[in-house]
């Protein structure tokens, strides 16, 4: 149980990466990179667990109860929400891509090489 | 590449790098551990000093705003790309929006009828961050999200009137620089840039932790309209506009 | 104190406000707007840096919303952000501070925009770079770079007419996405280990122990992800993609501001995060190699380029492979070869993209082969380009070429010079020979480029200059910034005072216990030797001429058809290392997976 | 609490894998909406209610619906010339997520 967060992160991690180059389509490339984005969510709140730890909110709790690391949450919270807009924009730029040159198969898109 | 030259250099590249990343989690503290120095340290002043039941906000529009000023103007700039990136260009007609195929009456009332309740509870939840769970960006998301349920009840005419572009967009940059204006209180009442200077109140009370609740209110309008204008540019690009200029650049 | 945050509030801010009343005021206004708040962050970061100057420690400390560290000194220890800005630091804000000023000046005339978003996102982009360099804080340097990247490929993709901008942007952001993804878990990591996320504190835990696996996995994920943005092999694939469709003004932007500012990020998150537990000889061998290899494929590839900005763009890469040597040289001469070479790099860079961009301007065009003789009558363009060549070069007295000797005996391997020469000579004839072709007219046209090749049609270009405008008198908004950045690159090299001043701040950059000492213990640190950096002698003069003179000699030879029978030779090699540029996302986030693997293993062999 | 936090780890990694081995573009959406909807719960079961929260709009809602809408966008390009007329519709039906496996 100890390490099964970080694994699964890991896996996350490297399939998402794995998937972002294997794929023949830009915008199943951005849901790749999505996927591995997630593993660095559950890495972090799999860091910052604690056993038995409740949640770090006190507005029903007694101060002195033991929580979960809250930094670690904080750090998460506002990451889920960029991730976000900074997969966006990059599904933008594949639209545009793809309006103009007919195609989101990377293969297919060969206009800047050498 | 090849794909099979690209497959071949992913698989090497990944034995290593997995092998690399597996044997640093393994070496890492496990999971579930006890000590929490630094976690502790921020809920004891969380709730000690500033006066704020919910420890993440306290962290996030108090002990390290400053982060949270560079995410909100990260999500700012990030709108701002996406919507110059599919702003329609020259070459572009607009064509008029034609409704989507008549939804089932049984949709359209459940999300009409849910639209209020969820943006009540999406403003709840940006006002009342610092005590319990929620805050700026949870409350932005539900707003941004509870409005778009008129879109999934088929109606998205609605969906434009009730979604007021120009005042969305104005309330961004409001978000934005409200952030700035309410760090600049610190330093106007002699202290730091995003200082807590303002009265703390009583515990768990909604008038209480000083800006925590300002900053997330700033957050809230932030994300929200963030996620309104991103949502409403894809929406437009999806349904609105239809480029006509695409022959033109297609088999190149 | 007041003066670091508002270096980042400022150009925030005013980004913030343009794009709330942009619509309303005519494109002057919006003009003055963001040129007034990028002077103003200017002053700012100039002040910054007299203030740092002035400081007895060299350094300048603001814990942000007030939360000073609390503790016995040793363990000094605070929940909250702190910026800490050294002389470095200081001096990579006035950089981007400066050069944004005059690209804003500079697309005045050049840059047909609609809209405030064009000067908003540079404003935004100034202040990620401004945080970037003066943050003591790990995470809100992952933000500040994550900062960078958005706005720099949301300007990259912004002239949406044609498919290429789209396509290049897209590249870029999906490599910088990934690189946050490495960043953020290398992050991730060092947390579980230090329970810490400022440089100070992450740095004191993590001497306290050996190094072992999780250290090394950390050091290659953070510094793999800021290696990235310094455009360096195999991480570089992006910079030419992107810097062939961005805009010229954002090109200035990423190839003489980002691409340094990232080189002295790696440097200060080495030394202030990692130096206690990976010495300096685990990493000095593989920055060193690393920095060599993408020298030479930058240079290679410079020369085989016929579209003028991702010729520019492969010099670029070249050159930031020296400044990761200079980093390498782990010593503070090292550190004040890559800053000297990091500023006369970007005058002449930042000129040469310039007037590149008044040919863009005037004939819609960036190739070589359709632009071959157009040039007969710009004679104030054409002797600034070959100025500039010569600059790249690392002609003496030009700031290149001193950073270039500096850092190449600061490394201290003999076989160091060579490199630089072949360097400098390689991308300094790429340019000449462009020179000799559009603006002589001589030899037979460029042959085309798969990439030169789609920029050509006329409507093309026009999008980013509003279409051609042959017989137009030179504008002076477009002449004066050209001038001022050669002069700058010139006088950087001119100057004695600025070599052992940024040798003195490479020392203060170094100094973790010193760092550590006065962001959490606020102790004053023990004060540095007083550091000499040798410059221009009469020996490094004349190898120091080594490099132009062989680039004029390649240049010429070039155009006179010599070069063919060599290239033809070289074919095969040659198109290998040209075929790896694919412009192909999978690939490119596959070279980063095995570039992180490599750095990983050799980091392994030599620290464990 | 350390079985169920267990159990829905591994949900994660299958919904994680899942999103990857779908084939088709419009049901990888739909895919990772659930993939959202699950690391919400696993968030839960970390004890980071506020994360879930905000995982919960983003994740399992608003990525997904752009990710429809991008492909909405995209797809009318690929299809034949001179069906141009009832694409509109179509993307319009497609992104309202009424049948996204539907192909036409």
């Amino acid at each position: 149980m100890t390490i099964l967060p970080y694994l699964v992160a890991a896996f996350l991690l490297l399939a998402g990466l794995a998937g972002a180059v294997i794929s023949r389509d830009l915008i199943r490339t951005i849901v790749a990179l999505s996927v591995a984005q997630s593993g660095t969510y559950v890495l972090l709140l799999g860091i910052g667990w604690r056993r038995g730890g409740s949640a770090p909110v006190f507005a029903d709790v007694d101060p002195g109860t033991r929580t979960v690391d809250p930094i670690v949450q904080a750090l998460c919270l506002t990451d889920v929400v960029v991730g976000a807009t900074v997969l966006s924009l990059l599904l933008a730029l594949a639209v545009k891509v793809h309006q103009s040159s007919g195609s989101r198969d990377p293969d297919a898109l060969t206009e800047l090489g050498g | 590449m090849t794909r099979q030259v690209r497959t071949g250099l992913l698989v090497v590249g990944l034995l290593g790098f997995g092998a690399l990343l597996v044997a640093a989690l393994l070496a890492a503290p496990p999971s579930g551990r006890e000590s929490h120095p630094y976690g502790d340290a921020a809920s004891q002043i969380s709730v000690q000093r500033q006066n704020t039941p919910n420890v993440i906000s306290s962290i996030n529009f108090d002990q390290r705003g400053f982060d949270t000023l560079g995410e909100e103007f990260l999500l700012f700039a990030s709108v701002l790309g996406a919507i110059v990136l599919l702003r329609p260009t020259p070459g572009d007609k607009q064509v008029e929006v034609s409704d989507a195929p008549e939804p089932l009456d049984a949709v359209r009332a459940l999300g009409v009828l849910l639209l209020p309740v969820v943006v009540l509870v999406g403003f709840y939840v940006v006002a009342t961050g610092h005590l319990s769970i929620g805050g700026g960006f949870q409350g932005g998301v539900i707003l941004a999200t509870g409005i778009h349920l008129l879109f999934l009840a088929g109606d998205y005419k609605a969906l434009r009137r009730v979604r007021p572009l120009p005042l969305v967009d104005v309330d961004d940059v409001v978000g934005a620089f409200g952030y700035i204006v309410v760090g600049l209180v610190g330093v106007a009442m002699g202290g730091a840039f995003l200082q807590n200077t303002l009265p703390l109140g009583t515990f768990n009370t909604l008038f209480s932790a000083g800006t925590v609740d300002l900053l997330s209110v700033a957050i809230g309008i932030e994300v929200g309209s963030g996620m309104i204008l991103l949502l409403g540019e894809f929406l437009e690009q999806a349904l609105g506009s239809q480029s006509s200029a695409s022959s033109s650049g297609a088999g190149t | 104190m007041v003066v670091t945050v508002a270096a980042i509030v400022v150009p925030l801010g005013a980004g913030a406000i343009l794009t709330g009343i942009g619509r309303w005021i005519p494109r002057v206004l919006l003009d003055i707007g963001a040129l007034a708040a990028a002077l103003a962050t200017t002053v700012l970061t100039l002040l910054l840096l007299l203030e740092v100057q002035d400081s007895p420690s060299s350094r300048v400390v603001t814990w942000l919303g007030n939360w000073t560290p609390t503790g016995p000194p040793g363990q000094g220890f605070s929940v909250g952000i702190v910026l800490a800005v050294d002389p470095l630091g200081a001096a990579m804000a006035l950089l981007s501070a400066v050069l944004m000023t005059l690209v804003l000046v500079y697309s005045w005339h050049h840059f047909t925009v609609s809209g405030p978003a064009f000067h908003a996102l540079m404003l935004l982009l100034l202040a990620g770079l401004v945080g970037f360099s003066v943050t003591g804080d790990l995470f809100s340097l992952f933000i500040f770079f994550e900062l960078t990247s958005t706005t720099a490929y949301a300007l990259t993709g912004y002239l949406t007419a044609q498919d290429q901008p789209s396509q290049g942007a897209l590249t870029f952001g999906a490599t910088t996405t990934v690189a946050g993804v490495f960043i953020l878990t290398g992050i991730s990591l060092l947390y579980a280990r230090t329970d810490a996320l400022g440089l100070a504190p992450i740095g004191r835990a993590l001497a306290a122990r050996p190094p072992d696996v999780l250290v090394v996995a950390a050091f290659v994920l953070v510094i793999g992800g800021l290696l990235v943005k310094s455009a360096v092999v195999p991480f570089h694939f992006w910079t030419a993609d992107a810097e062939a469709v961005a805009p010229t003004p954002v090109c200035v932007m990423l190839s003489c501001s980002l691409l340094a500012l990232a080189s002295v990020a790696v440097a200060r998150v080495y030394w202030t995060v990692f130096s206690g537990s990976l010495t300096p000889d685990t990493i000095r061998g593989p920055l060193i190699g690393i920095g060599v290899l993408t020298g030479l494929v930058g240079g290679v590839m410079s020369v085989l380029q016929h579209h003028l900005k991702r010729m520019l763009a492969f010099a670029t890469v070249a050159h930031g492979g020296l400044f990761l040597v200079g980093v390498g040289a782990v010593a503070p001469a090292g550190l004040a070869g890559t800053t000297v070479d990091a500023l006369g790099h970007a005058g002449v860079e930042g000129a040469l993209f310039c007037l590149v961009g008044i040919l863009l301007h005037r004939y819609a065009s960036i190739s070589e082969h359709v632009l071959h003789g157009k040039g007969r009558n710009l004679e104030i363009t054409g002797g600034l380009v070959v100025l500039g060549g010569l600059g790249l070069a690392g002609l003496p007295p030009f700031g290149t070429g001193l950073g270039k000797t500096i850092t190449e005996h600061a490394a201290g391997a003999h076989w160091l010079p060579v490199i630089g020469t072949t360097i400098g000579a390689l991308t300094g004839s790429a340019v000449l020979r462009m020179w000799a072709r559009v603006f002589l007219g001589v030899g037979r046209p460029a042959p085309e480029d798969q990439s030169s090749r789609h920029s050509e049609e006329p409507a093309d270009r026009a999008r980013e200059t509003g279409g051609p405008h042959p017989g137009e008198r030179l504008s002076a908004t477009m002449l004066v910034p050209v001038i001022l950045l050669l002069v700058g690159a010139l006088v950087i090299g001119l100057v004695p005072a600025l070599r052992n001043w940024a040798a003195h701040a490479g020392a203060v950059l170094m100094d973790r216990p010193g760092f550590a000492g006065e962001v959490l213990d606020g102790v004053a640190p023990a004060p540095l030797p007083v550091e000499h950096v040798e410059g221009w002698t009469v020996e490094r003069v004349l190898i120091g001429l080594i490099a132009p003179a062989l680039a004029v000699v390649v240049a010429v030879a070039a155009v006179r058809g010599v070069g063919r029978a060599m290239e033809s030779r070289l074919a095969a090699p040659l198109r290998i290392v040209r075929g790896l540029h694919s412009g192909h996302v999978g690939d490119y986030i596959a070279w980063q997976i095995v570039g992180a693997a490599l750095l990983g293993g050799i980091v392994v062999l030599t620290a464990l | 609490m350390t079985l169920l936090l267990a159990v829905v780890l591994v949900l994660v990694a299958c919904s994680g894998a899942v999103v990857l081995a779908t084939k088709s573009p419009l049901a990888q959406a739909v895919v990772l909406s659930v993939h959202g909807l699950v690391l919400t719960v696993a968030f839960a079961a970390f004890g980071a209610p506020d994360v879930a929260l905000a995982q919960l709009g983003v994740g399992a809602a608003v990525v997904p619906l752009m990710v429809l809408l991008a492909l909405a966008k995209t797809r009318s390009r690929m299809e034949p010339a001179g069906n141009t007329r009832p694409r509109l519709q179509e993307a319009g039906s497609e992104a309202a997520d009424r049948d996204p496996t539907d192909p036409e």
